[in-house]
């Protein structure tokens, strides 16, 4: 009995130690021991209205899960969460980042969506604000912007690795594509895709597009690479879209090899859609949420309880950055004879968090990745997986 | 004019008021009218006069005061129901449905009624105005200003109303014309619709007419029946042009 | 007389409303927010005032007002980005005289194009009226953001370059496509600002009460009568659309100028409708409420992030709500309340 | 070339379908109803609710949102639009703009923004081969609807009591009251019979296009009142005919010009088209009388 | 108006075109307008809608300070001529001559600014403005100020702004209606409205003004009132004026020639007693039975 009280009392002396000396527990000493204490002020920032919602929504369930497993490993250290929404609006992204500065928010996981990502981290590189973003992929967001990190793959990352793919793997010969040329995550991928396949000598042989405003009908482009003879398609889109091309691709009978990127996880959680339309589809992508890891199983489970939907690459990733961060200032107080992140300034912990994530020996175990290392530009390392649809479920590659 | 003397009121106002926003526009009026009789509403621009009638008619809403239809209040009735109960209102400026025939809007205008009676009245209003029958299938937004005029008035009577209310008919017609409006008002009455009649022309609106009202600024200043206010030397002076 | 008073009215509100926040803001008594916010409040007051223009003044109702937006914000980066590339990027530090001159011209340069696509749209669309105007400027709005989508605009040695092929890029890329203009140098100002919001003003109601502005009122008012007086109505229609869509370009420099990044996305229908419900909201020709509207709704949804999940829902709700109580006549006069009296006594 | 004309007439007829009940509310009570494309997403949820959560037959299902949509459609006439009345048609506008949010939002908090995927309720009905090209179940579905819709629609209108009151009411209110007409009853009508074709059509497009999130009725919304005009907004088989030739100019232009999104040739023909004939393809030009 | 003296002006037509059509007769004019050019002229004017010929060989010259009346049964045609005058409708055939200039190719608004000036049978307002604004309308292509001046108040805006101003006023007062300068044009009263529609085409500087049935809703003393104030219209600014009107105490007591249309053409043309008397004109428009 005498322990257990004398540990949850530590705890609690230990969040307040500022008021209160420590009545002589010396677990509660935030210095000297390597502990991490304090509460940690997180933002996190995406689309939980509007056409974006999805995504925004994903994340922030992913996030939420994360940080009460975090607030249950030590009550000395607790994150307390603060999620604003951007409607996908460069504008009012950079609104709600404003609001996370006046709430006092201390680091920022975030944006969900590209284009609001580049609005905001151009804004917190000059403010000073870490951010880690879980799927704004384009290396704009990264690029000559210190203080800001990306957990998923960058575009170019995603478009050459799957290039690579595709040719490694001789998987096929004749590649269509079909992107979304309003959006600047699939055009993003797509560029870096093209100049890589060319450079494989990857022949692409039709090219084709579509815009949020006529993501209904895809029947001519799928005539396009049937006529020109494609055997594999090459979507890198979200998987929304993805389930209709799928889809009308079947009632046409034109079936090749469908290669997704990581937006197109989440196709075979869609309430209602027919997973056998998505047989044989390989998509490279971090996450699988029929990986039978434990650390994958549990998210799983606990997502499930929550939400009452199976976790997408974008919940996934949002639960990973809570867990990237919470390592990184546990890393950071390890070697620094602990560290009590309340109060702290966005700035000092900017300033800490970009030393420990560009350290080369800190790496986070994620369910999106294992080993997770990030190099100077902020950009993740993490190996891809490729995987492919059978039965209804991944199989790795 | 014959039958006013055994004639029952039919529609009763008192104490009306109505605002527009905040012009006062009728400032508590009192009037009747009897079955069976012709009542006209006499007064300068302004007066209030059309104010009046689409009041009645339900175009308007009263700020207080009571209407009463056959002994019925209709304050607050609907105005599509009040005419369902007998009331017709040819309004002011005309309102017929501009985009759609000529046919069509008489057809409009017999809305409660079933169609053989509809075909049957249409009939009586092409002969009152031949001029409605040539142009039937004309747009009649197309017609010409007095055109309009029959076809407002044809469209009113196509309800067969106990009361029909007319503002100005005769506005914007011919004088051979003018002459045959109030013929027609004469023989709707002798046929036994009660008529409350609003007319630019006091002279030949007294002069048919059982009794009449004097309406200046809102208000009623002078009443009788039309004969009397077509010699009161007051009247002849303000509205029959000496 | 009394539109010549509550023009002063206007240059007033605007200047209190810019010495009041300058004021909070460098004594840093604002919030970050409201701070972030500014820039793009006098932009979509821009907006709002140059929409009613077209709105409230011509009678026409524009539902692309965005796209013009969109013209002079990119046009804005472009200019930005090609002097720039002229300079050392170095010497723009700290040396507010020359930010606020590449603001300038890239403001004027804005306007200009945005003016040539008011001129060229209007030429043929003013013929057509009511909703058809309508639809036609929505139309317009979505083929400019659709054409952006695959506009690729990149600057090297040789000069500036337009292209439709995304894998042209070369250089220093200013435009591409969806992802829009990264790398903006952020230069706007709200000094800066609220100097364009008066000149606006001055210009619009400096119009309004000219014989310009009479006629355009009185071809909104009767048409036929119009003509039937001499007044040549494409002339005037014209001339309140272009001198709108210019209005509305120097906005959009001014919006871009302010962020990192823009994308085409943003100015779409969605946008447009944003600026009309300012300008229904602040009364339909009253240049006032457009000022305070488009303040007010654009902080709205700010405020109501406490709302969480159900933020845009209130928002959709107040909406609603203001709609139908300030057209609600005991809601009027309860507003009118004591001049109401005054009136009445006056009249009697 | 035939089958995208197969193609754009399959994506058309649902624009088409949209567009009627547009065309409908738009030329009775004089307002651009901008909420019509949620009250389809609405149908489309209320089915697919009444089909996978409770298990109902598509038929009962899609009556079912006929109903939902039905009585929505009454009760936002009444709490929004009928106070008002006498307000100009741009506070209306902007109300229904409100509405608009308010039903997207609605529907984010009850189903969230997961999407659903619409079953496939026409799957028994074989496609028919045309050359290459393949016209689905659904397709001849849609089309058979607008075309029975249409005629139903015209014959109600022009020909029924309730019809008649109805043109007489987008005249003119008032003297439509002055002929007995009850006018609040008959926009209420509009509006119902506008959001029971809304509802179908919500049916249809997902059935079409089987991804259903808050935001489905929003761009469809948007070319269907596109399509409206196109035809001549207020005329029925203008809309029809629009919305048809919305959708083949939106494939064509696509597969002709892959690389630039369709949407700038479709507002394009959209502009010409308007500045040829100023109101649309079957709408009347009526010269003001002066 | 026994005062008034008609004589007979040689008029547009030839002798072999007056054998061709059927003109019923040769221009009049005042013996005041003899040796003065004709202010308009029409040859051989008329219009079709679809199956109906609203207006044909409507020919007429007028005087240059004359006070024409058109009159005819509803429907005759009368409001479509004004509207062929003043370019609404383009005339199907036939020719407008304006001080000798055809009109061809003109709109509404060229053919304001060469001299015609209107009122409209359903009162045509620019409601939300002011009187006085109304009436600066009309001013407005006398007021020589462009846009750049008006926008930077140069001072040629103060000058031109005082001088339309005041040239407003004056208008104005020819009616009485100066103290309501700053009234909105559409709380004024229907006949005041009339008035004001008279101002603002006179504004305009016509040579020719076009009245349709100015005395419409007006009583007795109104009307009146009117009668006196056009003629005074046209001495004070030495113009024509033609007028449709029903009401025949106005067009009797100041119309120096009248022309009576029916079916769409011209029946008669005449001085006032010569119409009253006309048993045409009797059968067909006044009735047997008027009371004057
Ligand atoms: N819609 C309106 N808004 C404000 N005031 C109005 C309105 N309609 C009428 N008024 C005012 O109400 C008063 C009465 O007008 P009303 O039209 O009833 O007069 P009237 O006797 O019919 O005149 P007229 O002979 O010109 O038809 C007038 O002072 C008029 O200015
Ligand atoms: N746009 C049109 N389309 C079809 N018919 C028309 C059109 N305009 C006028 N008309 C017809 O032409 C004839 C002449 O009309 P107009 O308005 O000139 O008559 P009016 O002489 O002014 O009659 P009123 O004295 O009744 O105003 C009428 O029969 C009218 O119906
Ligand atoms: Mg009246
Ligand atoms: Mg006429």
């Amino acid at each position: 009995g005498e322990t257990a009280n004398g540990n949850n009392g530590a705890a609690t002396t230990g969040d307040q130690n500022q008021d209160q000396p420590a009545d002589g527990q010396t677990s509660a000493e935030p210095a000297g021991d390597g502990a991490l204490t304090g509460t940690l002020n997180l933002g996190v920032i995406g689309p939980m209205t509007g056409a974006a919602a999805l995504y925004g929504n994903a994340v922030k369930n992913g996030a939420e899960i994360a940080v009460e497993e975090i607030n249950a490993i030590d009550p000395a250290f607790q994150i307390s969460l603060d999620v604003q929404d951007d409607v996908h609006d460069p504008e009012i992204s950079v609104n709600a980042y404003q609001t996370l500065k006046d709430n006092k928010v201390q680091v920022i996981v975030g944006t969900v969506t590209t284009s609001p990502c580049l609005a905001v981290s151009a804004e917190a590189n000059s403010d000073r604000v870490f951010m880690l973003t879980p799927s704004a992929s384009s290396p704009s967001v990264t690029e000559g912007k210190d203080n800001i990190f990306q957990l998923c793959f960058s575009d170019p990352n995603q478009g050459s690795a799957s290039a690579q793919y595709i040719s490694d793997n001789k998987l096929a010969t004749k590649v269509a594509v079909i992107y979304n040329n309003g959006d600047a995550y699939s055009t993003g991928i797509y560029q870096t895709f093209k100049s890589k396949a060319s450079e494989l000598g990857l022949e692409v042989v039709s090219e084709t597009t579509f815009t949020d405003d006529t993501a209904t009908d895809f029947t001519v482009q799928l005539k396009a690479a049937q006529d020109a003879g494609a055997d594999l398609l090459f979507l890198p889109i979200y998987y929304q879209p993805a389930s209709l091309i799928l889809k009308q691709a079947s009632d046409m009978g034109f079936s090749p090899k469908m290669f997704g990127v990581d937006g197109m996880d989440g196709i075979l959680t869609m309430e209602g859609f027919d997973t056998k339309l998505a047989e044989g589809v390989i998509l490279l992508t971090p996450f699988s949420a029929d990986a039978e890891d434990e650390a994958t199983a549990n998210f799983v489970k606990k997502f499930n309880d929550k939400v009452g939907e199976t976790p997408s690459q974008f919940a996934a990733d949002g639960y990973d950055c809570p867990y990237a961060i919470y390592r990184a200032l546990e890393f950071y107080a390890a070697k620094n004879g602990g560290l009590d992140v309340t109060d702290m300034s966005y700035a000092d912990l900017c300033e800490i968090l970009i030393s420990v994530f560009t350290d080369p020996s800190f790496s986070v175990d994620g369910i999106t990745g294992q080993g997770m290392v990030w190099d100077a530009n902020g950009e993740v390392n993490k190996a891809p997986k490729a995987v492919v649809i059978e039965n209804g479920v991944y199989v790795g590659m | 004019m014959a039958n006013s003397e055994n004639g029952k009121t039919m529609l009763k106002v008192e104490d009306l008021n109505v605002y527009y926003g905040s012009i006062h526009a009728i400032k508590g009026i009192s009037f009747e009218v009897n079955q069976g009789e012709i009542v006209t509403l006499i007064g300068a621009n302004g007066a209030g006069k059309s104010t009046t009638l689409n009041t009645v008619g339900g175009l308007l809403k009263a700020s207080s005061g009571t209407i009463e239809f056959e002994g019925k209040s209709i304050a607050g009735t609907p105005a599509h129901k009040v005419v369902s109960e007998g009331m017709a209102l040819c309004p002011e400026g005309r309102r017929i449905f501009q985009r759609l025939t000529v046919k069509e809007n008489l057809e409009m205008g017999a809305y409660t009624r079933n169609k053989a009676e509809a075909d049957e009245t249409i009939e009586k209003v092409y002969e009152q105005f031949p001029r409605l029958k040539e142009r039937f299938r004309q747009i009649a937004g197309t017609l010409s200003g007095g055109e309009q005029q029959m076809l407002a008035m044809g469209r009113a009577l196509m309800s067969k109303p106990k009361l029909i209310m007319l503002d100005e008919p005769s506005m914007g017609l011919a004088p051979i014309l003018v002459q045959q409006i109030f013929d027609i008002i004469e023989s709707l009455n002798k046929d036994g619709t009660t008529i409350l009649l609003v007319e630019q022309n006091a002279q030949m609106a007294l002069s048919i007419a059982d009794r009449a009202y004097v309406l200046e600024t809102g208000r009623i200043v002078n009443s009788g029946t039309g004969d009397s206010l077509l010699h009161d030397d007051s009247v002849r002076r303000a509205y029959l042009g000496g | 007389m009394k539109r010549s008073k509550n023009r002063f009215v206007n240059y007033i509100i605007v200047l209190v409303f810019f010495v009041v926040f300058q004021i909070l803001l460098s004594t840093g008594h604002l919030s970050s927010l409201i701070t972030g916010q500014l820039i793009p409040i006098v932009a979509y007051m821009i907006m709002a005032v140059s929409l009613n223009l077209v709105v409230g003044i011509s009678g026409e109702l524009s539902l692309g007002h965005a796209g013009f937006m969109s013209v002079g914000a990119f046009t804005g980066v472009i200019v930005e980005a090609a002097l720039l590339s002229k300079m050392d990027p170095s010497a723009l530090n700290g040396n507010m005289g020359m930010q606020m001159l590449i603001l300038a011209v890239a403001i004027v340069i804005g306007a200009a194009v945005a003016a040539v696509a008011g001129f060229l749209i209007g030429i043929p669309v003013l013929r057509l009226n009511g909703d058809y105007l309508a639809i036609v400027t929505l139309a317009f709005g979505e083929i400019i953001k659709n054409l952006l989508y695959c506009l690729y605009v990149y600057i090297d040695d040789r000069g500036l370059h337009f292209s439709l092929d995304p894998n042209s890029l070369n250089g220093t890329t200013v435009l591409n496509g969806p992802m829009g203009a990264l790398g903006i140098k952020k230069i706007s100002t709200f000094a800066a600002g609220c100097v364009l919001l008066l000149i606006v003003l001055f210009i619009i109601q400096n119009l309004i009460n000219s014989k310009s502005g009479r006629a355009i009122m009185a071809i909104r008012d009767n048409r036929i009568a119009a003509e039937a007086s001499g007044l040549h109505v494409t002339k005037y229609k014209l001339m309140a659309f272009v001198t709108s869509a210019a209005m509305a370009g120097a906005a959009g420099a001014l919006y871009a100028l302010n962020y990192s990044t823009i994308v085409p996305k943003k100015f779409d229908f969605n946008t447009s409708i944003l600026v009309l419900v300012f300008v229904v909201l602040g009364g339909i020709g009253n240049m006032t409420g457009s000022l305070i509207a488009a303040a007010l709704l654009t902080v709205l949804p700010e405020m109501l992030r406490e709302f969480s999940t159900y933020r845009m829902l209130i928002y959709a709700i107040v909406l609603i709500a203001v709609m139908l109580l300030t057209n609600n006549a005991k809601f009027k006069a309860f507003l009118n309340g004591p001049f109401h009296k005054e009136k009445k006594e006056g009249k009697e | 070339m035939l089958t995208y004309l197969i193609n754009g007439i399959s994506l058309g007829s649902v624009y088409a379908i949209i567009a009627l009940g547009y065309t409908m509310v738009y030329g009775i009570a004089k307002m651009l109803n901008f909420a019509h494309g949620d009250i389809i997403m609405v149908g489309g949820y209320a089915s697919f609710c009444a089909m996978s959560y409770l298990g109902w037959p598509p038929a009962v299902a899609v009556l079912f949102s006929i109903g939902v949509c039905t009585v929505l459609g009454i009760v936002i006439e009444r709490l929004a639009y009928k106070p008002l009345r006498s307000a100009t048609s741009l506070a209306v506008l902007i109300t229904a703009i409100g509405v608009s949010y308010f039903l997207q939002n609605v529907a984010l908090l009850v189903w969230t923004s997961n999407p659903k995927v619409y079953p496939n309720i026409f799957e028994k009905i074989p496609p028919i081969t045309v050359g290459e090209a393949q016209i689905s179940g659904v397709t001849m579905v849609t089309i058979l609807a607008n075309i029975v819709i249409m005629i139903a629609l015209t014959l109600f209108t022009g020909k029924t009591r309730m019809g008649k009151a109805m043109r007489a009411v987008s005249e003119d209110k008032g003297a439509a009251t002055l002929m007995g007409i009850n006018v609040n009853f008959t926009i209420s009508m509009t509006f119902a019979i506008g959001s029971g074709l809304a509802a179908i059509a919500g049916v249809l497009l997902c059935t079409a296009y089987p991804n259903l999130v808050p935001t489905t009725g929003a761009m469809p919304g948007i070319k269907a009142f596109v399509a409206a005009v196109f035809g001549g907004i207020g005329s029925i088989p203008g809309a029809m005919i629009g919305g048809i030739l919305l959708g083949v100019i939106e494939i064509v232009a696509r597969a002709l010009v892959p690389d630039v999104p369709s949407d700038i040739f479709v507002f394009a023909v959209l502009i010409i088209v308007l500045l040829v004939k100023p109101s649309g393809l079957l709408g009347k030009t009526v010269r003001e009388k002066v | 108006m026994s005062d008034i003296k008609v004589v007979e002006k040689p008029g547009p037509f030839t002798e072999e075109e007056k054998k061709l059509v059927n003109v019923p007769s040769d221009t009049f004019v005042t013996e005041r307008d003899k040796d003065k050019p004709l202010v308009l002229e029409t040859r051989h004017l008329g219009i079709d809608f679809g199956g109906l010929t609203a207006v044909d060989e409507f020919n007429i010259g007028i005087g240059a300070t004359e006070i024409t009346g058109l009159i005819g049964p509803n429907g005759a045609g009368k409001t479509t001529v004004f509207n062929l005058l003043t370019k609404v409708y383009e005339p199907t055939r036939g020719s407008i001559l304006l001080n000798g200039v055809d009109t061809h190719g003109m709109n509404p608004a060229s053919v304001n600014q060469a001299g015609i000036a209107r009122t409209f049978q359903n009162i045509r307002l620019f409601d939300k403005l002011t009187v006085e604004e109304n009436v600066k309308i009309g001013l407005h292509n006398r007021t020589d100020y462009g846009m750049f001046t008006g926008i930077f108040r140069l001072p040629k805006y103060w000058k031109e702004e005082k001088k339309s101003h005041e040239i407003a006023l004056e208008l104005l007062d020819i009616f009485g209606m100066a103290d309501q300068a700053d009234v909105r044009a559409d709380s004024l009263p229907y006949g005041a409205q009339r008035r004001l529609e008279i101002v603002r085409a006179l504004a305009t500087d016509p040579k020719i003004l076009l009245l349709d049935e100015p005395a419409a809703g007006m009583n007795p003393s109104e009307t009146e009132e009117l009668m006196k104030n056009i003629a005074k219209i046209r001495d004070t600014f030495g113009i024509a004026v033609m007028l449709i009107e029903h009401d025949m105490k106005l067009v009797m007591g100041i119309c120096e020639v009248i022309a009576v249309l029916n079916f769409g053409k011209i029946i008669a043309k005449g001085t006032p007693s010569e119409i009253r008397s006309n048993p045409q004109v009797i059968e067909a428009y006044l009735g047997s039975k008027k009371d004057e």
